[in-house]
């Protein structure tokens, strides 16, 4: 038993970190707004360099082969600049269901190294994020998964108020050309990629928090009002300092979801949900919180706070509602063993 | 106690309604903080309203109004919300600048100020705020000079509600040298006075609810003054007073939204979770509790009671129940409460409502600093 | 349209409040509590001085015929003190459910002048408070009301860490002798009996508010930790502006429900729950808030928070759980008119 | 990251539970804060696990102890609570008095007092506070004055913890004279030595929990300063960090509690408001977000971390966490909430457990000092 991250873990999301610093800067998400553009091609191909959009890929596919911790870290690291590309659905979701459904598919190549951009119309969100810069998309037809080139559907964009998240409706016809799993092997698909679109909006919520944190601490540090930094009130203080604890109690949470993902029993679908609605709620409160710290200018276009208000009230409703999730928990609570010895069941401690 | 309505009042109930049922645009009109044409669509319903006398109802007769009492203001605001008419791009003259002049102007300032507010052919924006003085208003270091007949502005305002596009505004200057809560006056300037610069900030989601205006040697008469020269700070707590108060945020407002919750609910509430239902009756339990409330402060000042500083209490409260509100209202929309605009579904408004409630226990004195003032003042804890 | 408490009512409220803090001070409290004594007979002669046991008891009987609004500013008084005596169920439930059930019992007279307490055994409510001191009980049968002589029951105590609650199970046998109200009349009147329990602990929550916030405040004035007084942390003031706030915004619904009594249909039965649940949440709030404000002395028996503590969170589960409540509450909400011009929809606002 | 126990852990918590099994009492003993009676019984269970080896387990073995890391720690945690074995009457020594012991005292000062305390031959109460000090632990004002040999105590301490029964307690005492954080010395003394006198303090619900200790011209051996002379805080400070962090609430605690509310909610959930489910599964979330966190702290500290300021944001979790699980116990109760004593119910000890989770908030540091701590600590905010 080791709740630590390995070395290698802690490199990885060093490296991450450093490179989402570096070019995801609040200035450079305000020139992208400006700019128009879907997407920072220069950090996209950075994020090329690292390996990102194949980290979860098979070896075989061309991937690095990490595991969902490895997704968590990275997914944190996005969140914490609150990150336009749309690396964690590409790489955290469509490629593993890809490579699962059809694992010589030629776009996952593509896909692994982040030349092509895949994007998921899973069923539990009613729309498709980005798909107007992928090259195909993975589309449900009844329980069947479908892979459709983006040549073959037609979008409708409907404006989210987070301006990174471009979604659409899509039209398209399915067909027996484009079904890469049927029924029965696709229910199992999307459940999985459903409970790793949850994780991972965990992961980036953890970085949501973070990042709004930092904003506002930085903030009260220097703004002035009656003559002293705001952050000497007590009041502003404490807002703050809630927050902190909301997201300490929120991060062994997702960390552990992503170690057990692979086990896939209820025990394990119950912490992945409880990694969403703990890592949504903390960074919700933070957004909020660093709104309330900025005062009115928190409330602009202008600051910062505004990009983790709006990705906080997005993800937490994307990849399954709370409602779905708080009954994820409950079917765990009360159906399964619970109580002081089995907080890790599966680790030889059944009551 | 007497919870039941008088004839007249319940004439005046009905005298609106049906006054608002025949005028009310039945289509929303657009922003008026997005563009010029919202803005003016918006001027033309103040114009529509000061038609009818219904836009100044608390004003007495001779300056456009009816006089109306507290209770018969919160009736007719219930039936403004019951017939979802606009929201008062005049709001900052109603409530804010045309209760300080009636206050402290002088006739000639009113006879000129105040008729032009009411028919919408002024447009007020409010000046408080600086970039070194939020919550902290003495801060304030925008200065006026006399010279001759003039005043001379200069300095730069922020968080100016309408400024983008209003036609006046009004602000506090400060005599140069002058400390905190001295040497303050309360000056009234047209936006379009040379050397007056107008920067829209943009919303989060892109209104222009609020602007920054600088100020570069702005020239406008004496009579510009409201109130004694140096006398400023008075005279704006009056209106901070009257802002965070009863006035601003009626409580028909919360009342309707709890009422399109309560819809929401019915119609996508299946499979919500057990909490959303206890949820949506909290919201309704509060906003009812509100406007008991402010029935009971209402029944208070028309009998001549004074608005104290238990006005706190009321900013807390409001601005608790709106967010709280609104939230659940996105919780209810699930995945779509994200849209900017509901080009189908016909859900509209939640998230507009709800990023306009995020502001609510920012603005008019941060709510950490009305739980001062209500520990200190109503309370009496010491200072420090 | 008209708020304001009239002179008389408010007049009512000053003299009751007058002799609460005269002979209900923590001290006198805490001497009722090591005497064993049920209640404090000087006390409850001061009560029967001010006509308080006849206050909503018909003239005819000899009471002052006063309504439900006078009722709830003697219950509001009598919480601000933590009062011991069961004055507010004997006056305020026993005595006009007898009253209007028998208007001709012998009881009825002694009761209105307090020479006899009543005590009530609610269907809502699992035992009989103050039940050692009546001279006759109030006890369902199905939905028959009887009342029987304190001779004909047998009484096991049931001990509520309310000192001053002293409960039991009451043992007894229904018979024509005792049965003052048949099954259909009775229904009525055990519903009138619960909202008027409902109302009248909603009054009495609203003092136990005010009592624990004026308790913290008064030591936060002068308790000092860090060379100052503690009331001047902002934490400690918000804490306390935050309960100053639960209280404004209960009072008002409580004085509503009260006024609005009479009418006993759905919308005046959503307000007296609204008002139980708003009052009582500000008391159990509130009471807390003085714990807390108090630090480790306001744990102890000694300090006087542990009183509202108690009856906060006996008063709160009392005549009609949350549950019920906000169920009552609800239907208002989901079947009746709801929206701005219906806050009083008797008053000729129909909408 | 590894979330598998190692052989070794299993084969420790299948013998603990085996042991627990056959020795923990069947029926719950009576309370140790209310009677002597029920004092002894829980010294006697101190016994038993003392015999079996279980009553120091982080402790070395030459104290008694197993030398258990923290992890095998909670492993035996979770089988203590598992077993609904007795609230330990000896956790003063166990996890303030011995870890302090063990870093600052002399070889003599351990062979003289470990071993004593690990048999429950000395129980012991703490006595850190006084009154005029409470979160201010720097204000204590009790003396202690060097006199040959022997040091000399006077003054008063309140909220001692287990001493009205206690053997020992240990306690904050200063040199004449000295300011704030100087001249301090961490002091042991028998509560039964000439001049002590202890004034229980009873709880709201009548036990006994707190006492005051009055010292008049208290004579203990200089043998019994723990720790330099002035050195004191540090002392107290390495202790307090101690108890207000990982070891004073084991988080099987808060999912033995959480169970039992799940229980107690399938058994009277029929009628209770559709939130309550909701209410209950947060509290399981809450109860199991903790156990992750002290696992995650515990892995840390078992390779060498330390302990810093983030274990503040431990003392306001679990102390929230307590009172609204048991709230919700309360809740779920209903009228039955109330009950002192559950007679015919079964349904015994929310309310005493409620009342206990009113100190949280409280003790070690209020949560308004802990997240002061966290601002300024964690966080960087200035502190003025």
């Amino acid at each position: 038993m080791d709740f630590r991250l390995s070395e290698e873990a802690l490199m990885l999301a060093e490296t991450v970190e450093r490179m989402m610093w570096e070019t995801c800067s609040l200035a450079n998400l305000r020139a992208l707004v400006l700019s128009g553009e879907p997407y920072d091609r220069g950090r996209w191909g950075q994020i090329i360099a690292l390996g990102l959009p194949g980290m979860l890929a098979p070896v075989e596919a061309g991937g690095s082969g990490l595991d969902e911790l490895a997704g968590v870290l990275v997914a944190e690291a996005c969140g914490r600049v609150a990150l336009p590309e749309p690396l964690i659905e590409h790489a955290g979701v469509a490629i593993p269901l890809l490579a699962a459904a059809k694992p010589d598919a030629d776009v996952l190549t593509a896909a692994v190294q982040g030349e092509a951009q895949l994007a998921i119309g899973h069923p539990a969100n009613p729309f498709v994020a980005n798909a107007d810069t992928a090259e195909a998309i993975l589309l449900p037809h009844g329980d069947e998964v479908h892979l459709v080139p983006s040549s073959a559907v037609e979008l409708r964009r409907h404006e989210s108020f987070d301006e990174f998240r471009r979604l659409f409706a899509v039209s398209w016809n399915p067909g027996a050309a484009t079904r890469i799993a049927d029924a029965s092997l696709g229910r199992r698909l999307w459940a999985k990629a459903l409970e790793r679109g949850a994780l991972l909006a965990a992961g980036q919520a953890l970085g949501l928090a973070k990042g709004a944190i930092d904003l506002a601490v930085d903030y009260a540090k220097v703004r002035e009002q009656f003559g002293r930094p705001i952050g000497t009130n007590q009041a502003v203080k404490h807002i703050l300092a809630d927050q902190q604890v909301h997201l300490s109690f929120a991060r062994p949470v997702v960390l552990a979801a992503a170690a057990d993902f692979a086990a896939g029993d209820n025990v394990s679908l119950a912490r992945v949900s409880h990694a969403k609605l703990a890592a949504c709620a903390a960074a919700e409160s933070a957004s909020r919180a660093a709104v309330q710290v900025l005062g009115a200018i928190g409330m602009t276009a202008e600051a910062g706070a505004h990009f983790y208000v709006k990705r906080a009230l997005a993800l937490s409703a994307a990849w399954g509602t709370k409602a779905f999730h708080r009954e994820q928990v409950a079917e765990r609570v009360f159906e399964a063993q619970i109580g002081p010895a089995n907080t890790f069941p599966r680790g030889g401690a059944a009551a | 106690m007497k919870l039941e309505y008088t004839p007249a009042q319940q004439a005046l109930r009905a005298e609106a309604r049906a006054w608002l049922e025949a005028h009310a645009p039945t289509t929303a009109l657009s922003s008026f903080d997005l563009t010029r044409e919202g803005f003016e669509a918006h001027r033309q319903w103040e114009r529509t309203l000061d038609s009818g006398r219904w836009g100044m109802v608390t004003w007495p007769a001779e300056y456009g109004g009816r006089g109306l009492c507290l209770i018969e203001w919160l009736i007719f605001e219930e039936e403004y919300y019951r017939a979802d008419a606009p929201v008062r791009v005049n709001q900052n003259g109603i409530f804010l600048l045309g209760p300080t002049l009636m206050e402290f102007g002088t006739p000639e300032q009113k006879a000129r100020f105040l008729p032009a507010m009411a028919r919408g052919d002024e447009i007020w924006a409010q000046a408080w705020s600086e970039p070194q003085a939020g919550s902290d208003l003495a801060a304030v270091s925008s200065t006026v000079v006399q010279d001759g007949d003039d005043y001379v502005l200069n300095g730069q305002k922020i968080w100016s509600s309408r400024a983008v596009f209003a036609d006046w505004a009004f602000g506090l200057f400060r005599a140069p040298g002058s400390a905190r809560h001295q040497g303050l006056s309360l000056i009234l300037f047209p936006l379009t006075a040379p050397g007056v610069k107008v920067r829209p900030i943009e919303r989060m989601d892109g209104e222009k609810v609020f602007a920054e205006i600088f100020l570069d040697e702005v020239r406008v008469p004496a009579f510009n003054r409201l109130g004694e020269e140096g006398q400023g700070w008075e005279v704006c707590m009056s209106t901070a007073g009257f802002e965070r108060g009863l006035m601003l945020r009626s409580p028909a407002r919360y009342q309707q939204a709890a009422q399109r919750l309560v819809k929401l609910f019915k119609a996508r509430g299946c499979d919500l979770g057990q909490g959303m239902r206890d949820a949506v009756v909290q919201h309704w339990m509060d906003a009812d509790a509100y406007a008991l409330s402010v029935y009971e402060m209402a029944s208070r000042l028309d009998a001549g009671g004074k608005i104290g500083p238990e006005s706190s209490t009321n900013k807390i409260f409001w601005s608790e129940l709106d967010i709280g509100l609104q939230r659940t209202g996105l919780e209810i929309l699930g995945p779509l409460a994200e849209l900017a605009a509901h080009q189908d579904t016909g859900l509209g408004g939640w998230l507009d409502d709800y990023l306009f409630s995020l502001a609510g226990p920012i603005y008019a004195g941060s709510n950490e600093i009305q739980r001062n003032i209500i520990s200190e003042r109503v309370l009496g804890l010491p200072r420090r």
